[in-house]
C-alpha cells in the first residue's frame, strides 16, 4: 500500500523553508539576541531531520549532497583554527576582535570574528546531528 | 482608560480565552472515548487556543511598546500551517497501525474506502490479467 | 684506591658477555669471565695492608643529590673481609663452573647472571649510601632468582627461584622502610654519617621501629627462622651457584648487614636479644633438620641455615658490649662479634668446598641421594679426602679452621651467659646449652655426609652410572678452599690480624684501639669449658649417628614434624584462593551492583558528611512563589515518578521528553532564552535518537527484579534525591560571595555583544565552546564508527593483525 | 488587573498541561500519547506567550516559534515511528 | 533559588537512579538522561535567584540574572546530549552483538 | 601571554583533524601523525624550560583576564607530565602503527587516539574548574569511542558498563560544579582557593569537596574502581595502553591539583577519607592481581594498585610524598604503556590470553621475555628503574608524616604487585616451550621498537632522575604551597576588590 503523504509533503516544503530562513536568523543575530552558532546550527539541523523524516534519504541526498562527516570536521577544525589565528598573529589563543564598519549597503555595520567561530560551533553541530542520525538509519 | 490600556485588557482577555478553550480540549482529552474524537479535541480547540493566546501576546507588545514581533506572527502561521496536518497524520498512523475505534463509532468510513480502493485495485488487475490471456 | 670503582667492572664485564658468547660459544668464555673476580681479587689484596692499618678507601659519585642518594663507595675492614670472599670465591666458583656445565647449556646466560650477581654483591658491601646499598641488595636478589631459574623449564627451579624472591624481596621492602625511618632521623642516607650520629638516635620513636625492618631485611636474606624455608627450595640451582650465592656471599649478606649496623642499633637489649635469639633457634632448627635430609645438597642447605644462626648468634652477643660497663667486660664481648666474622670467614671455605663435593658427586653419578650412594670412597679419592676435610672442619674437629670457630663460639656463648648487661634470669644457660645441642647435631650430619657418601656399602645398582674421579679442572677450587681449611688452623692470626682485625674497629667503632680487641687465636687453649664441651659434643654425637636409625622416628611427631614450608604454602595458596573468592564476589560483572556501590559510597561520603558533621543547615525561605511555577513543578514530578512504572518504553520516551520540555519552560522562568532554545531542540532531537534506536531494540519487559532488589534500589534513590536535595537547600543559604559574573555585563563594550550568554560561550569562555564542539564532532564520529565498523563474524576476543 | 487575567490563564493552560500528561501516563493507544504530547508542546507555546508578556521581554519570542516548530517535527517523528517502526528510510518505495 | 525547584530536583535525582539501577539497557540510559535534566535544573538553580531581567543588554537597563550558570549549562545539555547520543548507539550494537538488552546477562559475556 | 601553553592541546586537535581528512591514505596517517607527535615532544620540552626558568605559565583566552576567563596554567607538574603523555602517547601509537588493523586505521583509529591526548593534555593545564569538566569529556568521548572501536561481544558489553559510569561520573562533576558555583561563585581555581580560604572551609565546603572526591575516584580509579579492570582488559593493546598510562593519571592529577590548591583546609579529608581509600585501593587491587589467570585482568589490576599508591602521597600530604607522588606519576605512565603492550603482545602472538596456557615464550621471544621482566622488577619499585625513586619518596613522606599504615600498605602492595607478574612472567615466558620455531609467530622489529624504547625510557628515568629532580622539586613545592600557584595565576588582578 503506497503511503498517501502529500499533505505532509507539500506543507514541509513550505515549513523547511520557514525553518532554514529562522535558522539562519538565529544564527546571524546570536551576538545580541537569543541564538547564536549553537541554536542557529541546531535549528537547521532540525529542519533536515524533519526533511529525513517526510522525505527519504536518497531523495535528500540529492538535494543536498553533503558528506556531513566532513562538513562537522571542518566546522570543528574551523573553530579550532580561528582561534588558532590568533594566536598565530600574536594574541592570545582564542582572542576575538570586533569592530564597526561603515559598509556601502548595509550601512553602519558591527563585524566581529566571532562569526568564524560561530560558523564553526554551527557547521559542528549539523554534521554531527545528520552523521548520527543517518548513520543510525542507514543501518536498516 | 486610554487606546493601549483597552489594547491591553483585550490582549489579557484574548488570552484567558484562549485558555479555557485550552481546557476545554483538555476536557475533550480526557472525557472523549476514542483516539480519533480525542484528537478532534487536542488538534482544533487546542490549535484555536493557542492562535488566541498567540494574538493576545502580539496586541500586548504592540500596546507595550509598539513592537510588531515578525517572530510571534511566523509562530501564528507555523501553527496555523503546521497543526492540522500533524493531526491528519498522527490520525493516519493511528488508523493505519490498527488503534480501534470506540464502540459508539458507527461508521469507519476510511476502512471502508481503503476496502473499496482495494477491490478496485483487485478488479483492475484481474482485468489486466484478463487481457494478457486473450492477448496470448 | 680506585679498586673501589671495581664495583662497575663487573656489571660492564655482563654486559660484554652476551656478545663474546657470539664469539666464543662454549665454555673457553668462563676464562674470560674468571679474569674478572681475579682482577678484582687481587686489587683488593693490594689494598688490604692500608685497611690494616686503619685507612679506608672511598669513592662518590653524584647519583641523584638532590634526593642525598650518591654512589657513594667505601672500604673498611668489614667490607674488605666481604670483597675477598666475593671476589676470591668467586674467581674458584667460576673456575669450577667452566667443568662442571656442559656446553648445551645457555653459558652466557650464566656468566652473566653471575658477575651481575657478583656486582651486586660488591655493592652491597662496599656502599656508603643506604639506597644504594638497598639497590644493590634488591640487585642480589634478582640475579640469584635468574640464577636459582637457570634452568627453568624444571617445575622446581621455577618455584625455588618465585620463593626466594618473594622471600628476600619482601626482607628488602622491610628493610627499605627501616633505611626510610633511619633518613627521617638523622637526615642523611650515609651509613658513616649515621653511625656518628647514632647516639642521639636511641631516643627516637622510630629508632626500634627501623631497627626491627633492617632486622628483617638482613634475616631474610641470610635465611634466618622462620625465613629460612627459601634456602633449601634454592638448591634447584646449578651447584657452582649454590656455593657461591648459598654459602659464600649472598646469604653472608645479612650478617654484613647486621654487622654493619651494630654500631647504630648495638647496645640494645632488644638487639641483643632478636639477633641472639633468632641466631641460636636458627642454629638449633637448621642442624636438627639438617639430619633428616636424604639429599646431600638439602642437608648442606640446612647446615648452611643452621651454621647463618651461629654467626648471627655471635653477633648479637658482640653486640651486648657496647652497653656493658666496663672496658675488660666489653672487649670479652666484643670477641664474641671476632668470633662471628672468623667463623664465617671459615664457614665459606668449607661449606664452598663441600657444596663443590657434592657437585661433583651429582655430577659424576646422577644423583645426591644418600640412600642411593655409598662406598665412594675407592673410586673418587681425591673428592673423598677433600670431603672429609671440609665436614670434620664443619663439624668442629682439629686440625681445620672449624675447630677454631667452634671454640670461640663456645667460649662465647659461655661468656654472654656469665656475665652481659641484659641478663635475663633462667636464660642464663641458654645460649651454651642450645649451641652444645645444635653442635651434636652438626657433628651427626657431619658423619652423615662422609659415611652415607663416601663409606659403608656401595649400591651401584641404584646408580646408573660407573663413577670415577672428576677431571682434575674440577678438583682445583675444592683443592684450594681446603688449602685455605687447613691454612687458617694453622696460622689464623694471619688471618685475625689482617683480616678480622681491621673489621673490629667497624663493627665496634666505640671500642677502636682497646688492647685485647683483635684476641691471638690459640688452637690449644686449656682444659676449659669450651673445650669439655667439644668433647662432649664428639662423645654424644657419635653415639647418637651410631644410633641414628633408631631415633629417627622422632621426625614423624610433632613438633620435630613441622615444617614451615607448609606455611608458606599455605599463605600463597591460600591468597590465591581467598583473592579469588573475595575478588570475584564484589567484581560481579553488573552494572547495576557497581552502581549500587558508587552510589552507596556517595550517600555514606557524601551524605554523611553533610548530614552527621553539621553541615546541614537547610534555607527554607521562599523569595517569589508563583502558582503557575508550582503547576509546573508539579507536572514535571508526575511524569517523573510515572517514569519508573509505565509499561511501554514509547511512554518513557515521552514522558521523559514532557520533562525536556518543562525544564524549558523553567529555564523561560530563569529568564534564559538561550537555554530554553537549545533545551527545546536537543530534547526532540534526542527524542527522535530515541525513536531511531527503538527499531532495533526490543520492546521493555517488565522488571523481574525480586522485591528485595526493588526495595534496595528505591531506597538508594530516595537517598540520592535526598542528599541533593540537602546539600542544594544547604548552598541555598550560604551567601557569602557573590559571583564573578557581575563583570560580564559589561558584554557589550568587552566584546560587542548584546547577549550576554552567547558573548560569554563566543568570547569569554570561547575556550569552552570549542571544546564542546570537539566533544560534540568526536560523538557523532563515533557513533558513526560504531555502527559501520562492526566485528568481524566468528572473530574471538583476541586481536590479530 | 491585566497580570491577574494574564496569571489565570497561565494557570488554565498549566492544567491543560497536568490533563496531557496524565492522558500520556494512561494512553491506553501510542497515538493518544503523542496527541497529548503534541498537546503539550501546544500549550507551553502558550504558557511561553504568556509568560514573556508577564515578564514584559521579547526575548522568548525565538522559543515560542521553535516549540511550534519541534512540536510538528516530533509529532511527525513519532506519527512515522508508529505507522512504520522506522523514523527515517533509506529509500521510499512502499 | 527556590525551594520548591529543588525539591524537583530531588526527586528527578530519585527517579533517573532508580532507573539506572535497573537491569534494562533502556530504562538505564533513560535515567541517565533524566540525570542530565536534574543537574541541568540544579545548575541555573544553585546560579541564584530568578529575579533581575534576560541577559540580553538590549531589552532592559538591569539589573540582569547571573548568567554565567546559562552558559555553562549550555556546555552541558550540548555534551550530555552527546553523550547520550552515543550510549544509545552503543546499547544499540551492544545489543546486536550480545541479543539481550537485560544488563545483567552482560556479565556473563566475558571470558573468564 | 604564552601561547605555548596550549600547543599541548591545540597541536593533537588539529592533528586529528587532519588525520580524518587524510582518510583514505593510512601512509599518510602515520606519518602526519608522526611529525605530530614529535612536533608535540619538543614543544613539552620548551614548555617545561620555560617555566624553569620564567616560573608558572599563564594563558588567558582570549585575553580575558582571570577570574573571569578561561586560562591555562602551566606549572611544573602539569608540564612534566604533558611531557610524559607526548612521550608515552607517542611510543602506543608507534606500536600501534604496527599492530593496527587497517579497517581500525580506516576508522578514524589515530584521530580518536590524538583527541584522546589532547582531553589529558587540556585537563592537565587547565587552570579553571568547569574547563577542567570539558576537558574531561573530550578525553572521555574519544575513550569511549576506542573502547568500543570495532569491538565484538565482550568488548561492547564491557564498554557499556565503562561509558555508563562515567556518564555518571560526568554527572557527579556537575553536581560538584553546581554546589560550588552556588556558594562560592567563580570557577577560577586560584580563585576558588583564595575564596575557599577567606570562609574557611568550612562543612559545607568540605562535603562538597567529598563530591569532587567521588568524582575524580571514579575517573582515577580509587577505591571505585569496578569499572576498571573490564574496561581495561578488553580493547586491543594499543588502546588499552592509551587508558592505563593516561586515564587514571588524569583522574590522579585533578586529585592533587584540587585537594592541594582549593580544599587542603580540612584533614579528615585530605588525610582520613583519602588515605582509607587508598589503602582499600592496594588491598583490592592486590587481591584482584592475584586472584585471576587472563593476563589482561592481571595488568588491569595493576593500574589500580598503582593509583593506590599515588594516591598514599596525598594522604599523607607532605611535601616529600609530593615528590613521591609526582616521581611516581611520571613512572607509571610509562610502565603502565610498557606492560599493557608487552601483554597485547603476548597475545597477540599466542592467541591466548591466560596464564596456564601460555608456556616457554621466552626461548621464541627473548627480547619480549626481558622486557617483561624488567617492566615486572619497575613495577615493583627496584631499583635502578623509574618506580624505585617514587617509592623512596613516597615511604619517606609516609614516615615524616608518622603515617605508617599507608607506608605499611604501600609496601606490601609492591610484594603483590611483584608476586602477579612473577605469575605471569613464570607461566608464560619461562616452563617448556610450547611453540615450536616452525609456526612460531614473527613478533616484527616495528612492535618491538616502540617496547624496548619505552624500557630504555623506565631504566633511563631510574637512572638519570637527577635530570627530572629540579622539575620535580619544584612540582612538589608547588602542590605544597598552594600560594605560589595563586600569585602567578591572580598575581596582577585584585578580583574580590
Amino acid at each position: 500500500m503506497k503511503g498517501n503523504d502529500v499533505i505532509l509533503r507539500t506543507v514541509s516544503r513550505i515549513v523547511v523553508f520557514i525553518i532554514l530562513t529562522f535558522g539562519v536568523e538565529l544564527f546571524l543575530s546570536g551576538h545580541n539576541n537569543p541564538g547564536g552558532g549553537f541554536i542557529g546550527g541546531l535549528v537547521l539541523s532540525s529542519a533536515l531531520v524533519l526533511l529525513y523524516v517526510v522525505f527519504d534519504i536518497e531523495t535528500v541526498h540529492q538535494g543536498v549532497p553533503l558528506d556531513f562527516k566532513k562538513v562537522a570536521a571542518f566546522g570543528a577544525m574551523l573553530a579550532v583554527l580561528s582561534g588558532t589565528a590568533a594566536a598565530v598573529l600574536g594574541h592570545p589563543f582564542l582572542s576575538q576582535g570586533f569592530g564597526y564598519f561603515d559598509l556601502p549597503i548595509f550601512g553602519v555595520t558591527e563585524l566581529t570574528t566571532v562569526t568564524i567561530f560561530e560558523a564553526g560551533v554551527a557547521l559542528t553541530v549539523i554534521g554531527t546531528v545528520e552523521t548520527i542520525i543517518l548513520s543510525i538509519s542507514k543501518d536498516v | 482608560m486610554n487606546a493601549d490600556t483597552i489594547v491591553e485588557y483585550t490582549a489579557a482577555i484574548l488570552m484567558v480565552t484562549g485558555g479555557l478553550m485550552s481546557l476545554v480540549s483538555a476536557i475533550g482529552l480526557i472525557r472523549l472515548p476514542d483516539v480519533y474524537t480525542r484528537s478532534h479535541a487536542a488538534t482544533k480547540s487546542s490549535t484555536l487556543a493557542v492562535l488566541l493566546t498567540l494574538l493576545g501576546g502580539f496586541l500586548y507588545f504592540w500596546a507595550l511598546e509598539r513592537f510588531i514581533s515578525v517572530r510571534l506572527l511566523l509562530g501564528i502561521l507555523f501553527v496555523f500551517l503546521t497543526a492540522p496536518v500533524a493531526g491528519h497524520v498522527i490520525i493516519r498512523a493511528a488508523h493505519r497501525s490498527g488503534v480501534k475505534l470506540a464502540d459508539i463509532s458507527k461508521k469507519d468510513e476510511l476502512a471502508e474506502a481503503k476496502e473499496r480502493l482495494m477491490e478496485e485495485q483487485n478488479l483492475e488487475r484481474l482485468n489486466r490479467e484478463k487481457k494478457n490471456d486473450s492477448g496470448v | 684506591m680506585l679498586v673501589v670503582l671495581g664495583v662497575f667492572f663487573p656489571f660492564a664485564a655482563a654486559g660484554l658477555i652476551p656478545l663474546l658468547y657470539r664469539l666464543i660459544p662454549n665454555r673457553r668464555i668462563g676464562w674470560f669471565v674468571m679474569a674478572v673476580p681475579l682482577v678484582l681479587f687481587a686489587g683488593l689484596l693490594s689494598i688490604v695492608p692500608g685497611i690494616a692499618a686503619g685507612k679506608t678507601a672511598n669513592v662518590t659519585v653524584p647519583w641523584i643529590p638532590d634526593a642525598g642518594i650518591d654512589l657513594a663507595f667505601h672500604i673498611d675492614g668489614l667490607s674488605m673481609i666481604f670483597g675477598l670472599l666475593i671476589t676470591g670465591v668467586g674467581s674458584l666458583v667460576v673456575l669450577y663452573s667452566i667443568h662442571y656445565l656442559s656446553e648445551r647449556e645457555s653459558l652466557g646466560h650464566f656468566y652473566a647472571y653471575l658477575l651481575l650477581f657478583m656486582g651486586a654483591m660488591l655493592g652491597v658491601v662496599f656502599s656508603d649510601n643506604l639506597m644504594v646499598l638497598y639497590a644493590f641488595w634488591e640487585l642480589t636478589s634478582i640475579s640469584s632468582f635468574l640464577l636459582i631459574a637457570f634452568w627453568y623449564h624444571r617445575k622446581g627451579s621455577r618455584y625455588g627461584a618465585r620463593k626466594s624472591m618473594l622471600i628476600t624481596v619482601f626482607g628488602g621492602i622491610g628493610m627499605l622502610a627501616g633505611f626510610l625511618m633511619l633518613y627521617s632521623m638523622t637526615g642523611t642516607f650515609s651509613i658513616r654519617e649515621t653511625i656518628t650520629l647514632a647516639p642521639e638516635l636511641s631516643e627516637q620513636p622510630l629508632y626500634l621501629a627501623a631497627m626491627i625492618l633492617v632486622m628483617l631485611g638482613a634475616f631474610t636474606k641470610s635465611a634466618q627462622f622462620p625465613f629460612h624455608i627459601w634456602l633449601p627450595d634454592a638448591m634447584e640451582a646449578p651447584t657452582p651457584v649454590s656455593a657461591y650465592l648459598h654459602s659464600a656471599t649472598m646469604v653472608k649478606a645479612g650478617i654484613y648487614l647486621i654487622a654493619r649496623f651494630t654500631p647504630i642499633f648495638g647496645g640494645e637489649s632488644t638487639w641483643f636479644w632478636t639477633v641472639s635469639l633468632i641466631g641460636i633457634v636458627t642454629l638449633l632448627w637448621g642442624s636438627f633438620n639438617a639430619v633428616k635430609q636424604n639429599d646431600l645438597k638439602a642437608l648442606l642447605a640446612y647446615s648452611t641455615i643452621s651454621q647463618l644462626g651461629l654467626i648471627m648468634s655471635l653477633l648479637g652477643f658482640g653486640s651486648a658490649a657496647l652497653a656493658a660497663g666496663t672496658d675488660a667486660e666489653q672487649v670479652l664481648l666484643a670477641q664474641a662479634g671476632f668470633a662471628a666474622l672468623f667463623y664465617m670467614v671459615n664457614h665459606s671455605t668449607f661449606k664452598g668446598l663441600l657444596f663443590m663435593i657434592v657437585g661433583i658427586v651429582d655430577h659424576e653419578l646422577g644423583t645426591r641421594d644418600i640412600r642411593r650412594l655409598g662406598g665412594l670412597m675407592a673410586l673418587m679419592p681425591v673428592s673423598f679426602t677433600l670431603a672429609v676435610i671440609g665436614s670434620f672442619s664443619m663439624a668442629g674437629l682439629p686440625p681445620f679452621n672449624g675447630f677454631l670457630g667452634k671454640e670461640m663460639f663456645f667460649q662465647a656463648a659461655v661468656t654472654v651467659s656469665s656475665g652481659n648487661p641484659f641478663t635475663a634470669d633462667g636464660a642464663a644457660l641458654l645460649f651454651p646449652v642450645v649451641g652444645w645441642i645444635a653442635s651434636v647435631f652438626t657433628f651427626i650430619y657431619c658423619m652423615i655426609i662422609v659415611y652415607r657418601t663416601f663409606l659403608g656399602p656401595r649400591q651401584p645398582e641404584k646408580v646408573d652410572r660407573l663413577p670415577h674421579e672428576a677431571p682434575k679442572g674440577m678438583l682445583v677450587s675444592p683443592a684450594v678452599l681446603a688449602l685455605f681449611v687447613v691454612g687458617i688452623f694453622f696460622f689464623p692470626n694471619l688471618a685475625g690480624k689482617y683480616l678480622i682485625g681491621p673489621a673490629m674497629p667497624a663493627v665496634f667503632p666505640t671500642l677502636a684501639g682497646k688492647p685485647g680487641l683483635v684476641p691471638h687465636i690459640q688452637a690449644w687453649h686449656g682444659f676449659n669449658t669450651p673445650l669439655l664441651m667439644t668433647i662432649g659434643v664428639i662423645a654424644a654425637g657419635i653415639i647418637l649417628f651410631v644410633t641414628f636409625r633408631h631415633w629417627r622416628l622422632i621426625y614423624r611427631f610433632p613438633p620435630f614434624r613441622w615444617n614451615l614450608d607448609t606455611v608458606y604454602r599455605g599463605l600463597i595458596g591460600g591468597m590465591e584462593t581467598g583473592s579469588t573468592l573475595i575478588t570475584k564476589r564484589y567484581m560481579s560483572g553488573n552494572l547495576r551492583d557497581y552502581f549500587v556501590y558508587i552510589y552507596v559510597f556517595f550517600l555514606a561520603a557524601a551524605g554523611g558528611s553533610l548530614f552527621l558533621k553539621g553541615a546541614f543547615k537547610p534555607d527554607f525561605r521562599m523569595e517569589t512563589i508563583a502558582v503557575y511555577e508550582v503547576t509546573f513543578v508539579l507536572i514535571m514530578t508526575f511524569a517523573a515518578l510515572a517514569m519508573p512504572f509505565v509499561k511501554s518504553r514509547i511512554t518513557a520516551t515521552l514522558l521523559n521528553g514532557v520533562l525536556g520540555y518543562s525544564i524549558a519552560i523553567f529555564f523561560i522562568f530563569f529568564r534564559a532564552p538561550d537555554l530554553a532554545l537549545t533545551q527545546t531542540v536537543i530534547e526532540t532531537v534526542t527524542t527522535v535518537l530515541f525513536l531511531l534506536c527503538f527499531h532495533f531494540l526490543p520492546d521493555w519487559k517488565p522488571e523481574r527484579a525480586p522485591a528485595r532488589t526493588k526495595i534496595i534500589n528505591g531506597l538508594i534513590a530516595l537517598g540520592a534525591g535526598a542528599v541533593v536535595t540537602g546539600f542544594a537547600l544547604t548552598v541555598k543559604g550560604y551567601v557569602v560571595f557573590d559571583s564573578i559574573s557581575g563583570y560580564f555585563e559589561d558584554s557589550y563594550t568587552l566584546a560587542g555583544g548584546k547577549n550576554i550568554v552567547n558573548a560569554i560561550l563566543g568570547d569569554f569562555r570561547a575556550f569552552d565552546t570549542m571544546l564542546e564542539v570537539v566533544v560534540l564532532f568526536i560523538a557523532g564520529i563515533g557513533v558513526y564508527t560504531l555502527i559501520v565498523l562492526k566485528a568481524k563474524k566468528g572473530g574471538g576476543d583476541i586481536e590479530g593483525k | 488587573m491585566v497580570n491577574t487575567l494574564m496569571l489565570i490563564a497561565l494557570i488554565l493552560f498549566s492544567f491543560t498541561i497536568v490533563i496531557a500528561v496524565y492522558r500520556i501516563i494512561r494512553g491506553p493507544s501510542k497515538p493518544d500519547r503523542v496527541i497529548a504530547l503534541d498537546m503539550i508542546g501546544v500549550n507551553l507555546l502558550a504558557s511561553i506567550a504568556v509568560v514573556s508578556c508577564l515578564l514584559e521581554t521579547k526575548a522568548f519570542m525565538e522559543v515560542i516559534l521553535i516549540l511550534g516548530i519541534l512540536s510538528f517535527i516530533g509529532t511527525i517523528a513519532f506519527s512515522k515511528y508508529i505507522e512504520r517502526g522506522v523514523i527515517v528510510e533509506r529509500r521510499h518505495n512502499r | 533559588m527556590e525551594v520548591h525547584m529543588i525539591i524537583l530536583t530531588g526527586v528527578l535525582v530519585t527517579v533517573a537512579v532508580y532507573l539506572l539501577l535497573s537491569r534494562n539497557m533502556i530504562r538505564m540510559i533513560l535515567g541517565t538522561a533524566v540525570l542530565s535534566h536534574a543537574v541541568h535544573l540544579l545548575l541555573i538553580t544553585m546560579g541564584g535567584a530568578a529575579e533581575g531581567h534576560v541577559p540580553l543588554l538590549g531589552e532592559s537597563d538591569g539589573p540582569y540574572v547571573d548568567a554565567l550558570p546559562q552558559a555553562l549549562i549550555l556546555t552541558a545539555i550540548v555534551i550530555s546530549f552527546a553523550t547520550t547520543a552515543f550510549l544509545l548507539v552503543l546499547a544499540y550494537r551492544t545489543y546486536e552483538e550480545t541479543g539481550t538488552d537485560d544488563l545483567n546477562y552482560l556479565r556473563r559475556v566475558r571470558r573468564e | 601571554m604564552n601561547n605555548i601553553l596550549v600547543l599541548p592541546m591545540v597541536i593533537p586537535l588539529l592533528t586529528g583533524f587532519v588525520l580524518f581528512f587524510l582518510r583514505p591514505s593510512v601512509r599518510a596517517q602515520k606519518l602526519v601523525a608522526s611529525l605530530s607527535i614529535l612536533s608535540l615532544i619538543a614543544v613539552s620540552v620548551r614548555m617545561l624550560l620555560k617555566i624553569r626558568d620564567a616560573g608558572i605559565l599563564r594563558l588567558d583566552f582570549g585575553g580575558w583576564k582571570p577570574p573571569f576567563g578561561i586560562l591555562f596554567v602551566g606549572d611544573s607538574f602539569a608540564a612534566l607530565l604533558v611531557l610524559t603523555t607526548s612521550i608515552v602517547s607517542g611510543l602506543i601509537l608507534f606500536y600501534a602503527f604496527a599492530a593496527t588493523e587497517r579497517r581500525h586505521e580506516n576508522m578514524f583509529f589515530y584521530p580518536f587516539s590524538f583527541f584522546l591526548v589532547a582531553g589529558v593534555n587540556g585537563s592537565l593545564l587547565t587552570g579553571d574548574l568547569f574547563n577542567l569538566f570539558v576537558c574531561f569529556e573530550v578525553m572521555l568521548l574519544a575513550s569511549y569511542v576506542l573502547v568500543t572501536l570495532g569491538g565484538g561481544k565482550s568488548q561492547l558489553a564491557e564498554s557499556m558498563k565503562y561509558v555508563a559510569i562515567n556518564v555518571v561520573a560526568s554527572w557527579f562533576f556537575l553536581v560538584a560544579l553546581a554546589f560550588l558555583y552556588g556558594t562560592i561563585g567563580t570557577l577560577n581555581m586560584a580563585h576558588i582557593s583564595v575564596r575557599v580560604a577567606e570562609a574557611g572551609q568550612g562543612p559545607l565546603l568540605s562535603a562538597i569537596a567529598v563530591i569532587f572526591l567521588i568524582v575524580f575516584a571514579l575517573k582515577a580509579g580509587l577505591l571505585l574502581y569496578f569499572w576498571l579492570p573490564g574496561s581495561y582488559s578488553s580493547p586491543p593493546a594499543p588502546v588499552a595502553a592509551l587508558f592505563a598510562a593516561l586515564l587514571t593519571k588524569v583522574g590522579v592529577y585533578a586529585m592533587f591539583r584540587v585537594f592541594t590548591l582549593i580544599f587542603y583546609h580540612d584533614s579528615s579529608i585530605t588525610h582520613g577519607l583519602i588515605g582509607a581509600m587508598a589503602v582499600l585501593t592496594l588491598a583490592g587491587g592486590s587481591l584482584g592481581a592475584v586472584a585471576y589467570k587472563d593476563i589482561r585482568v592481571i595488568a588491569s589490576y595493576n593500574v589500580v594498585i598503582a593509583v593506590g599508591f599515588m594516591m598514599l602521597g596525598l594522604a599523607v600530604f607532605n611535601e616529600a610524598a609530593f615528590r613521591g607522588s609526582v616521581y611516581y606519576l611520571i613512572h607509571d605512565m610509562v610502565i603502565k604503556a610498557l606492560l599493557f603492550l608487552a601483554v597485547g603482545s603476548m597475545i597477540l602472538l599466542t592467541g591466548e590470553s591466560r596464564i596456564d596456557r601460555m608456556s616457554g615464550l621466552i626461548r621464541n621471544y627473548p627480547l619480549l621475555g626481558w622486557l617483561f621482566f624488567i617492566t615486572m622488577l619497575s613495577l615493583a619499585g627496584i631499583p635502578p628503574f623509574s618506580g624505585f625513586i617514587g617509592k623512596v619518596y613516597t615511604g619517606l613522606g609516609a614516615v615524616e608524616g608518622g603515617n605508617y599504615w599507608l607506608l605499611l600498605a604501600g609496601f606490601l602492595s609492591s610484594l603483590f604487585v611483584l608476586y602477579s607478574l612473577l605469575r605471569i612472567f613464570m607461566n608464560c615466558f619461562w616452563g617448556e616451550t610450547t611453540i615450536t620455531r616452525e609456526e612460531q609467530r614473527p613478533l616484527n622489529k616495528k612492535k618491538l621498537i616502540p617496547l624496548s624504547l619505552l624500557g630504555a625510557l623506565t631504566l633511563a628515568i631510574g637512572v638519570g632522575t637527577q635530570v627530572l629532580a629540579p622539575f620535580v622539586a619544584d612540582a612538589a613545592h608547588v602542590l605544597a604551597n598552594p600560594e605560589i600557584y595563586i600569585e602567578a595565576v591572580l598575581g596582577e588582578v585584585q578580583p574580590d576588590e
